[in-house]
C-alpha cells in the first residue's frame, strides 16, 4: 500500500503537478562538505550555515520535507566524485549543495552534466564555472574570484588614490583570478601594479616574500585563502612593515578574523558579504549565527546558508515539484531574493549571482575584529562593467594575465 | 610444483567474488567503488613489485598514476589524439619516465631511495601545480570521454567494472609470471643478498632498474584506468598522500604476496569512500586499523590470515603447511 | 646588498626552525633506526597543546614545556607499547607511524576544529629589530638563538655526558653496548621521549611563525626528512648544517627563482642524493 | 710464460685513512693452488674482496685471465669466470639447497633478465643444480631449506654454488672454518677432487689441510705480503715464525 502511494505520487500526480500529494515524500538534498584534512574548517562553517538555514525553514521547503544527506569529500577530487555518486545513485539525492573547493567542483563537472543533477555551489569561486565553461545544471551562491575585486581595484585607485601597488597572492587559480581582476580595474583607473609575488599555497613562512616587497609602493594587495592570511599579516607586522595592506575577501574573512590580532586592524578588503553589513536581514542572520556558534559568519557560513536559501526560493517557484528538472533548473536560475544577508540577489543568465559588493575595513568593535563597511557597490556583475561579451572575449584571468610593470 | 587446494582456495574465492560482485550489490554506486578498488589494486600490485619483491620502499609511486592520467586526458581530450594512440603514448611515456626515475633513485638504497622517490614525486606535483597552461593547475584537467573499445559502452558502470577487472587479471597474471621468472627470482635474490648476488654474476643495479621500469609500467596502466574512471585529474593525484596511501595499502595487505595489495586497496578505498559516510572520524579508524594490523598481524593482513588459518588447522598437517609456506614465500 | 643580508637572515631563521623540527627525528633515527613518520604529527600536536595552554592563561615559556612534556609522554608510551616490538621491521614501522599520524591529525581536527590558529607570541619578543633601514623580527632572531643553543646542548649531551656516551655506544654497535651492560631498553625509551619532546616543544616554538592548522603535519614531515637525509642520517651535525643549507636554499631560491618555488626544496635534494647517496655528511650507506 | 690467471700489482686499499692492504703484488699461474696465510686482521679478506670487486682498490691494478678488471664490477668479473665463497656464509636461508644452486646457475645465463619464463619449468637448470649438489654430496638434501641444514652442509653448499658456475678462478674464503673433523675431511676431499684446470686461491687457518693442499703460500701481515714461496720455503722462513709467534 505505501509503495502504491509513492508510485502514484511520483508518476500520475507529478504529471498533474498536484503539490499537496507530494508533501508526503521528502525531497532528498545531498550536501558535500569537508570534515577531514586541511579544508575541514571551511567545511564545518558550511555545515553550520546550512543547518541554520534548514532550521529556519524547520526542515521544510515549499511544503516538502527536506531530507539532508551529508557527505565528507575530504577535500580530495577523487573522493568528491565518489561522494557525488553516493549521494545521487545510492541515496537518490535530487539536488546537490557543494562541494567546497573549486577543484572539487571541477572534478564532478562532467558527472553533473551526465546525470543532469542540479547543483548549487556554496563556495567554489572558479571563474570559468559560470563563464567560459558554464554548466547548465550549476548555479553559484557566492561571487566569482574576481567579482569582489574589480570594485576593490577601482576603489584603490579612485578613492584611496594609490598609484603603485605590489600584489602578493597564493599561487593557485583562486589567487591568480583575484589578482588579475584587481590589477585590471586598478590599472584602468590609473594605478600601476609594480610587482607580483606568488607564494605557493603551502608556503611555510612568508618572511622571504615580505622582505621582497618593493619599498616604494603605496600599498600591498594580499590575496590569500585559508589560514595563509593569518600567517602573512602577523609576519608582515613583525617585519616592521608600514605600508597599508589591501586584502582579498578571504584574507580577512570572518572565519579567520576571529583568530587574528591587532595586525589585521586597518586592512581594507572587498567582498560580497561582511558580517557587519547593517541591514535587518543580515543582523538577524548574524545574531542567529552568533547565538548558535559564538562566532561571526564568514565566507563559508553565509555561502552555504545562501545556497540553501537559493534552493528554497527555487522550490517555492516550482511549488516543491522537482520532477521536471529543466523547470526546476530554470527556477534556480531565476532565483530572486530581495532581502538576504548579502543584500538583494538575483542571477545572471550564466547562473552567477549579481551581488552588492562592499568595501570593508577591519576595525575593533564590540571587543572583536569586524569588517566594517565603508562603501557599497550595488548590483555588481561577475563581468564588472564590461558586459558578458566583451569580458568573455578578453584573456582568461590567469597567473600570466598581465605582467607587473 | 603442486598447488595445494588449501592455498589456491582463498584466491579462487576472491576471484569468484570479484566476478560476481555486480550481481551482489544493490546500486551502481557500489560497482563504481569496486572499480576504484580494482584500479587502486593494480597500482598497489605494481608498487608491491618494488617493496615486496625488490625490498625497495618507494614513496613516489603516485608519479606513474598521475603522469599517465594527465597524459591520457591531455592527449585525448585536449590534444586531439584518438583513445588508442593516447593510451599507448601515455603508457609509453610514463614508462620512459620510470626509466629516468629508476636511474636516479637507484643511485641510492634504503632510506636514500625512499627520499629520492619522494622528492621526484613532489617535483612532479609541483610541476603539475605550476604548469597551469598544460595541466590546468590546481583546477585540474577534465573533459575526457570514456572510450568505446570493441563497441563496449564504458559509461555503463558494470561494463566499466569488468573492463578494469580484465586489466587486473592481466596484471595479476603478468606479475605472477614475473615473480617466478628469472628476472623476478633474481630481484628477490637482490632483495635478500645484494652482495652475494653480485658475486654470482648478477648486475644488481640492472635487475633492480628493469624491475623498477616494469613496476612503473603497471603504475601507468593504473593511471590510464584512473583517468578513464574519474575523467579528471588534479595535482592531488600526484601528491605525496597518494603515494603514502598506496604504500600503506601494500604494507597493510601484506608485502610480497599477490593478494595482499588487493586486500589493502579494498581496505583503504572502502574506508575512505564508504565508511566515511557513516563514521565522521573515519581517518582515526583507518589509523587504528593500521596500528592494529601491526600489533596483531605485523606481516600484513593476507599472510597474517594465512598464519591464523594454519594455526586453526593444527599441526596434524605439517607437510601441507610446509609446502604452503614455501609457495607463499615464493610469492603466492 | 640588503637583499643578500635580509634573505640570509630569513634563511637562517627558517633553517633554525627546521633544525628544531628535525633534531628529534635525527636523534631517534640515529639510535633506533626508526623512521618516525609521526614526527610531523607530534610537532603539530605539540603546537596545539601549547596553544591551549596559552589560551588557558599559561605563559608562553611554560607552554613550551607543556607542549614538549605532553608529546614526550605520548612518545614514551608509543615506544614502550608499540614501536619496541618493531625493531628491524621498517615496513611495519612505516605502517604504524603513519597510522598514528592519521590518528593524531584527525583527533586534532576533532578537538581544535580545524580553524587555522596563530600561537600568540610572547609580548617581549614582538616587533622588529632595526639597524639603519633593515628590519628583522625579534622573534626570529630569538628562534635562531634557540636553534644554536639547542645544537650546542645536544652536542654537549651526546659528546660529553654519560647519557651521550651510552647513546653513542648504542649507535655504533648495539649488541656491544648491550654486552657492556647498558640498559638499551631504557635508553631507547629515553631517547624516543627526548626526540618526541623536541618535536612537541618545537611545535609550540614555531607556532608564532607557522601558526597551527590541519595539514601542518604533512607540510612539515617532508621537510624533516629532507633535512635529515640531506645532512646524512643520524648525524646531528649533519642535521644542523643540513637545516641551515635548506633554509638558505629556501629563502634565496624562492626569491631568485620564483618560478621554481614549488620544487625548490626537492630539486636540490634529488641532485645531492644522486651525486652523493649518503647525504652531505653521512658516512655509511643508508 | 703463459698469462697468469690472476695478476695483482701494487694494490692498496685504505679505510678512512688506514691502509688495510698495502702494496700487494701477486701472480697466480693457471692451475695453481695458492694459499693465503696470516693472522686475523692481516688484510686477507679485504684483499679477496678487492679481487672479487666488492669495492675498488685505492691504488694498483688487478688482472684476471690477462684482462684488466680493476674498474670492473663484481658481477662483470664473475661473468669472466671467477667465483668465490664467503667467510661468513651468505646464502638464501628460506630457500631450498637446490634453489640456491639454481640461483647461482642463473647468474651466468641470460634468463636472469627474462621477466616471463617460469624458472621452475627450466628442467635443465634444475638437473644441473642437482648434479652439482651430488658433486658435493648433498643431493639427498636438495629439497631442504638452508635453515634446516647443518653448518657443515652449508659450507658444502657454498662451494657447490661456486662450482656450479664452472669457474676458471675460484676464491675460497676459509672453507673449513667451524667444521667438525669428519666434515673437514669431506670438504678436503671435495677440494682435492676439483680438476686442475680450475685455479684456486684460498684463505685458510687450518695448517694441516691447507699446507697439504697448497702449491704456493703467501703470508700476509698488516696488509702486506711478508713471505711468499713453496710450502717448504715458507715453513722454513724465519719471518713466518715471527708473524705467527711474534703475536
Amino acid at each position: 500500500m505505501p509503495r502504491f502511494c509513492i508510485l502514484l505520487s511520483t508518476t500520475v500526480l507529478a504529471v498533474l503537478a498536484l503539490t499537496p500529494a507530494q508533501a508526503a515524500e521528502p525531497l532528498k538534498v545531498g550536501f558535500m562538505t569537508v570534515r577531514s584534512g586541511a579544508l575541514a574548517a571551511g567545511g564545518r562553517q558550511m555545515e553550520e550555515g546550512l543547518k541554520l538555514c534548514m532550521d529556519e525553514h524547520h526542515g521544510e521547503m515549499a511544503g516538502r520535507k527536506i531530507d539532508l544527506i551529508t557527505a565528507d569529500t575530504a577535500g580530495q577530487p577523487a573522493v568528491t566524485k565518489t561522494k557525488a555518486q553516493e549521494l545521487v545513485e545510492r541515496d537518490g539525492a535530487q539536488v546537490l549543495i557543494g562541494p567546497l573547493a573549486a577543484f572539487e567542483a571541477l572534478a564532478i563537472d562532467d558527472y553533473i552534466r551526465q546525470t543532469k543533477t542540479p547543483i548549487i555551489s556554496p563556495s567554489a569561486a572558479a571563474e570559468d564555472l559560470t563563464q567560459r565553461k558554464p554548466n547548465p545544471w550549476f548555479v553559484r551562491a557566492v561571487g566569482t574570484s574576481a567579482q569582489a575585486h574589480h570594485p576593490l581595484g577601482e576603489y584603490a585607485a579612485k578613492d584611496l588614490h594609490y598609484k603603485k601597488i605590489a600584489i602578493i597572492a597564493d599561487d593557485f587559480a583562486f589567487g591568480h583570478e583575484i589578482a588579475a581582476g584587481f590589477q585590471r580595474t586598478f590599472e584602468e583607473n590609473g594605478g600601476k601594479v609594480v610587482q607580483k609575488l606568488w607564494s605557493p599555497l603551502n608556503t611555510a613562512e612568508y618572511g622571504t616574500y615580505i622582505t621582497q616587497i618593493d619599498p616604494d609602493v603605496d600599498a600591498v594587495f594580499a590575496a590569500f585563502a585559508g589560514g595563509n592570511g593569518i600567517k602573512f599579516l602577523s609576519e608582515y607586522k613583525n617585519y616592521g612593515m608600514q605600508k597599508p595592506v589591501l586584502g582579498a575577501m578571504t584574507t580577512v574573512d570572518e572565519g579567520i578574523l576571529k583568530r587574528m590580532g591587532n595586525e589585521a586592524v586597518g586592512v581594507i578588503s572587498a567582498g560580497w558579504y561582511s558580517a557587519a553589513i547593517d541591514t535587518p536581514a543580515n543582523k538577524k542572520f548574524v545574531a542567529a549565527v552568533r547565538k548558535a556558534y559564538n562566532a561571526d559568519p564568514g565566507y563559508y557560513t553565509v555561502g552555504a546558508y545562501m545556497a540553501c536559501q537559493f534552493l528554497n526560493n527555487a522550490l517555492e517557484q516550482v511549488k516543491g515539484d522537482i520532477s521536471n528538472k529543466e523547470a526546476f533548473m530554470k527556477a534556480l536560475r531565476n532565483v530572486n531574493i530581495p532581502e538576504s544577508p548579502y543584500g538583494p540577489v538575483k542571477l545572471d543568465k550564466f547562473g552567477q549571482p549579481i551581488l552588492d559588493i562592499t568595501i570593508r575595513k577591519v576595525e575593533k568593535k564590540d571587543g572583536r575584529l569586524q569588517n566594517v563597511v565603508i562603501k557599497t557597490y550595488p548590483a555588481v556583475s561577475q563581468f564588472w562593467t564590461y558586459g558578458a561579451d566583451k569580458f568573455l572575449k578578453s584573456p582568461v584571468y590567469s597567473r600570466d594575465w598581465k605582467p607587473a610593470k | 610444483m603442486r598447488f595445494s587446494a588449501f592455498n589456491a582456495l582463498p584466491r579462487l574465492l576472491v576471484f569468484a567474488a570479484l566476478l560476481a560482485m555486480p550481481w551482489l550489490v544493490t546500486s551502481d554506486y557500489y560497482v563504481n567503488i569496486a572499480s576504484q578498488i580494482v584500479i587502486a589494486a593494480i597500482l598497489a600490485l605494481s608498487l608491491n613489485l618494488l617493496i615486496g619483491f625488490g625490498g625497495m620502499i618507494s614513496l613516489g609511486h603516485a608519479a606513474y598514476l598521475g603522469v599517465a592520467a594527465y597524459l591520457t586526458i591531455y592527449l585525448t581530450a585536449h590534444a586531439g589524439f584518438g583513445h588508442l594512440t593516447g593510451a599507448v603514448i601515455a603508457i609509453g611515456a610514463t614508462t620512459v619516465l620510470a626509466m629516468l626515475f629508476g636511474y636516479l633513485a637507484l643511485r641510492a638504497s634504503g632510506l636514500g631511495f625512499l627520499m629520492i622517490t619522494l622528492a621526484l614525486g613532489q617535483i612532479l606535483w609541483g610541476v603539475a601545480y605550476r604548469w597551469a597552461s598544460l595541466t590546468g593547475g590546481d583546477n585540474g584537467l577534465g573533459g575526457l570521454k570514456r572510450p568505446h573499445p570493441f563497441g563496449l559502452d564504458l559509461n555503463d558502470p558494470i561494463i566499466f567494472y569488468y573492463f578494469v577487472l580484465f586489466f587486473l587479471a592481466i596484471a595479476v597474471w603478468c606479475i605472477a609470471r614475473f615473480i617466478q621468472s628469472g628476472l623476478g627470482q633474481s630481484l628477490q635474490g637482490t632483495r635478500d643478498q645484494p652482495r652475494r648476488m653480485r658475486a654470482l654474476g648478477y648486475n644488481v643495479w640492472l635487475i633492480q632498474w628493469l624491475s623498477f621500469v616494469f613496476s612503473g609500467f603497471w603504475g601507468a596502466v593504473a593511471g590510464l584506468l584512473y583517468a578513464y574512471y574519474h575523467q579528471f585529474v588534479s595535482p592531488q593525484t600526484l601528491h605525496l598522500t597518494t603515494s603514502a596511501e598506496t604504500l600503506l595499502m601494500v604494507i597493510a595487505g601484506g608485502t610480497g604476496t599477490l593478494l595482499g595489495p588487493v586486500v589493502g586497496a579494498a581496505l583503504v578505498v572502502i574506508l575512505k569512500n564508504v565508511v566515511s559516510a557513516y563514521i565522521t572520524r573515519w581517518l582515526i579508524l583507518l589509523g587504528v586499523i593500521f596500528v592494529a594490523i601491526v600489533l596483531f598481524m605485523p606481516e600484513g593482513l593476507v599472510p597474517g590470515a594465512r598464519r591464523a588459518l594454519r594455526a586453526l588447522r593444527g599441526s596434524s598437517r605439517t607437510d601441507t603447511v610446509a609446502e604452503a609456506s614455501s609457495i607463499a614465500k615464493d610469492g603466492a | 646588498m640588503n637583499f643578500w643580508i635580509i634573505q640570509g637572515l630569513n634563511g637562517l631563521a627558517f633553517g633554525s626552525l627546521l633544525f628544531i623540527l628535525a633534531s628529534g627525528f635525527s636523534l631517534i633515527f640515529g639510535l633506533m633506526r626508526i623512521v618516525n613518520l609521526s614526527h610531523g604529527a607530534y610537532f603539530m600536536l605539540g603546537a596545539y597543546v601549547g596553544l591551549s595552554a596559552i589560551e588557558a592563561g599559561v605563559n608562553f615559556w611554560i607552554a613550551i614545556l607543556i607542549g614538549g612534556g605532553a608529546i614526550c609522554i605520548l612518545g614514551g608510551v608509543l615506544e614502550r607499547f608499540i614501536l619496541r616490538r618493531l625493531t628491524g621491521q621498517p615496513l611495519a614501522q612505516v605502517l604504524v607511524t603513519l597510522g598514528i599520524a592519521f590518528i593524531i591529525a584527525d583527533t586534532c581536527v576533532w578537538i581544535w576544529t580545524g580553524d587555522p590558529r596563530p600561537v600568540p607570541m610572547p609580548s617581549e619578543l614582538t616587533g622588529a629589530f632595526r639597524i639603519s633601514h633593515l628590519a628583522f623580527p625579534i622573534y626570529r632572531l630569538f628562534v635562531i638563538g634557540v636553534a644554536f643553543a639547542l645544537a650546542a646542548t645536544l652536542w654537549f649531551l651526546l659528546e660529553r655526558s654519560r647519557l651521550g656516551a651510552m647513546i653513542r655506544a648504542g649507535v655504533d654497535d648495539l649488541p656491544m653496548a648491550r654486552a657492556m651492560g647498558i640498559r638499551t631498553s631504557l635508553l631507547f625509551t629515553v631517547v624516543f621521549c627526548l626526540g618526541s619532546a623536541l618535536a612537541g616543544a618545537g611545535g609550540v616554538l614555531a607556532g608564532p611563525i607557522l601558526s597551527v592548522y590541519p595539514g601542518l603535519d604533512t607540510d612539515m614531515l617532508p621537510l624533516a626528512l629532507v633535512v635529515v637525509i640531506l645532512g646524512g642520517v643520524g648525524s646531528l651535525l649533519g642535521a644542523f648544517i643540513g637545516s641551515l643549507i635548506i633554509g638558505f636554499i629556501y629563502s634565496y631560491g624562492q626569491a631568485l627563482f620564483p618560478d621554481l618555488a614549488y620544487v625548490i626544496l626537492f630539486l636540490p635534494m634529488v641532485l645531492v642524493l644522486t651525486l652523493r647517496p649518503t647525504g652531505l655528511f653521512g658516512r655509511q650507506a643508508i | 710464460m703463459a698469462t697468469p690467471i690472476l695478476e695483482v700489482t701494487g694494490l692498496y686499499r685504505y679505510f678512512g685513512g688506514l691502509p688495510a692492504v698495502r702494496d700487494v703484488t701477486m701472480r697466480v699461474p693457471a692451475g695453481e693452488r695458492r694459499l693465503l696465510l696470516g693472522p686475523n686482521g692481516a688484510g686477507k679478506t679485504t684483499f679477496f674482496n678487492l679481487i672479487a670487486g666488492d669495492y675498488p682498490p685505492s691504488q694498483g691494478e688487478i688482472r684476471i685471465f690477462g684482462q684488466n678488471v680493476t674498474r670492473k664490477s663484481a658481477n662483470q668479473r664473475t661473468q669472466l669466470g671467477m667465483a668465490r665463497t664467503y667467510q661468513i656464509i651468505t646464502l638464501f636461508p628460506k630457500n631450498t639447497l637446490l634453489h640456491n644452486v639454481v640461483i647461482s646457475l642463473v647468474g651466468l645465463r641470460d634468463i636472469r633478465f627474462n621477466p616471463w619464463s617460469d624458472l621452475r619449468r627450466q628442467a635443465a637448470l634444475w638437473d644441473e643444480a642437482r648434479a652439482t649438489l651430488a658433486l658435493v654430496g648433498l643431493e639427498h638434501l636438495a629439497d631442504r631449506t638452508v635453515s634446516e641444514t647443518s653448518y657443515g652442509e652449508r659450507r658444502r653448499l657454498e662451494i657447490a654454488m661456486a662450482l656450479a658456475q664452472k669457474p676458471k678462478l675460484l676464491l675460497l674464503d676459509e672453507p673449513l672454518a667451524g667444521l667438525s673433523a669428519d666434515e673437514r675431511q669431506d670438504v678436503q676431499r671435495l677440494l682435492q677432487s676439483i680438476p686442475r684446470d680450475v685455479t684456486i686461491v684460498m684463505i685458510e687457518h687450518d695448517m694441516d689441510v691447507a699446507l697439504a693442499f697448497a702449491d704456493v703460500i703467501t703470508v700476509m701481515q698488516h696488509g702486506q705480503v711478508v713471505v711468499e714461496g713453496s710450502r717448504a720455503d715458507v715453513v722454513a722462513d724465519p719471518k713466518t715464525r715471527e708473524v705467527y709467534l711474534g703475536h
